[in-house]
């Protein structure tokens, strides 16, 4: 599975928060497809979880007739995850900083921060042909704050 | 979710199961929390030993449940963090505004 | 997740039969959520394989340039899965009666009625604007040989 | 899919773990039968016992491995058959075809 097409899989879903539970299910089997450990198998999923909640709720607005498309990228060093919605995106001054004393009980907020901790590379682009997509990538090597050495497995099986 | 209510003493200690997600009764947890206060009961001590997954908007839940808790003049602490639990708290610095404990014991004799 | 659009979940992927593992866990999962038990999951995630093997070998001949296209779609009575390839699809003559005594011993020719036993309506349908399709449902009530009670789960959880 | 051979008294056993399937090392049963039978062992029992799945491809390896041995005047039977793969071969028609057994020794005593 060397070749870029090869190597991506699409999904695409209705605005609907009961595929959480599915996407995040799909984002463990692709993950480990691509070589990927427990550990990192968990913060993946989560951001990917974080960011398709965005994509229906703020994005989308949860209306059921948009679709959210989840784009995964296998390639030997990385995976990259691209979560679409059809919004008109995120400026930067609405994203929050949860660690800020003023935002610290605040009960919403941390989500674009987990995919931010847990994901390498995270970036946010407004579509010229429409719509908004996080793209976010992770390394088989990293390793950042939450994660552990335990169960990783880091050439890819 | 799943919520059971027991009561240690004057401490009353709701335990979670399954998933404190969006969606999963996202509410159940402060509603529970709410209606425990107007009984005028203000020590609670929420077990998470069996909780499977948390995401942001659980996060939220849990902050929102202190929030009202501590408002009110009352205690809420935490009891059996899973190790990923401990991680999200910690890198949201809410470690140090949560108190928590692992030994049930422990916990219920900290409640002033 | 009752709306045509809220219940549809599309898959795309490369030619290559090193997805079919994953295709069939995403298979399993997708059954799970629409409700089904697991003699149900197991027969409908064979039913997928066979199809999608078809698609990579016999439809996109293993081009890895050629995708796979599966769309579930998620009713209150059944689950629908189509298989979408880009080759020329299959003519009815090209298709084998294993049980005929002339091929109880070939080596081939079982996928198709795998699917055709395990499912409960198959059409094969040549796109008119290019590519072929494998309709298959299955029905949340239904009984076919392959099939036991126990896990049964007939009205979605 | 992994392999492991063992003999008792003539009969090879073919101990067969994890998925009978296409791109499983599809051809690997095929052969290892082949240099048996040019080793001249002609008495094959597959272990099925620990196969955790099996599809068109995978049916279709037992049968060519059970025409190979067939053709060359040597027996080919099966042992331990899960539930679902008893189905598979219900629903093709090849119980009939393949001797099949539950227990290892009866297995081995019915090689004449
Ligand atoms: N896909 C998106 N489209 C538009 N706005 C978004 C999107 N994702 C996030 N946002 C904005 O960024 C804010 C912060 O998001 P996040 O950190 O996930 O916290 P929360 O969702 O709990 O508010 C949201 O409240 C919303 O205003
Ligand atoms: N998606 C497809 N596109 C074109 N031809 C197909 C497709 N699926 C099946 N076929 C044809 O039908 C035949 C029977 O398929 P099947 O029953 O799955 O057995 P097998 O794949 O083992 O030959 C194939 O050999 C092929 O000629």
């Amino acid at each position: 599975m060397s070749s870029p097409e090869r190597s991506e899989i699409e999904l695409t879903f209705g605005s609907d928060i009961g595929f959480l539970d599915l996407v995040q299910e799909i984002s463990d089997s692709i993950s480990r497809l691509a070589g990927f450990g427990a550990d990192d198998l968990y913060w993946i999923g989560l951001s990917v979880r974080e960011a398709v909640t965005n994509a229906i709720q703020h994005g989308n607005k949860q209306d059921p007739e948009k679709r959210v498309r989840i784009v995964f990228q296998l390639t030997t060093d990385r995976i990259c995850i691209i979560v679409r919605d059809q919004g008109r995106g995120i400026r930067d001054s609405e994203i929050p900083d949860p660690l800020d004393p003023e935002n610290l009980l605040k009960p919403r907020g941390r989500g674009i921060f987990f995919v931010r901790s847990f994901m390498d590379n995270v970036r946010f682009h407004v579509r010229p042909e429409g719509g908004h997509e996080v793209i976010m990538e992770k390394l088989r090597s990293s390793k950042n704050e939450g994660e552990e050495n335990e169960n990783r497995n880091s050439n890819g099986e | 979710m799943r919520i059971e209510t027991r009561t240690v003493s004057d401490v009353t200690i709701l335990d979670i199961h399954g998933k404190i997600t969006i969606g999963e009764g996202s509410a159940e947890i402060r509603n529970r929390v709410r209606d425990l206060l107007q009984a005028g009961r203000k020590k609670i001590l929420l077990n998470l030993g069996d909780v499977s997954y948390v995401d942001s908007s659980g996060i939220g839940e849990l902050v929102s449940s202190f929030t009202t808790v501590t408002n009110q003049g009352g205690q809420l602490k935490l009891l059996s963090l899973t190790k990923k639990l401990r991680e999200l708290l910690a890198i949201t610095k809410l470690l140090t505004v949560f108190d928590t404990y692992d030994d049930e014991g422990k916990a219920v004799a900290s409640f002033s």
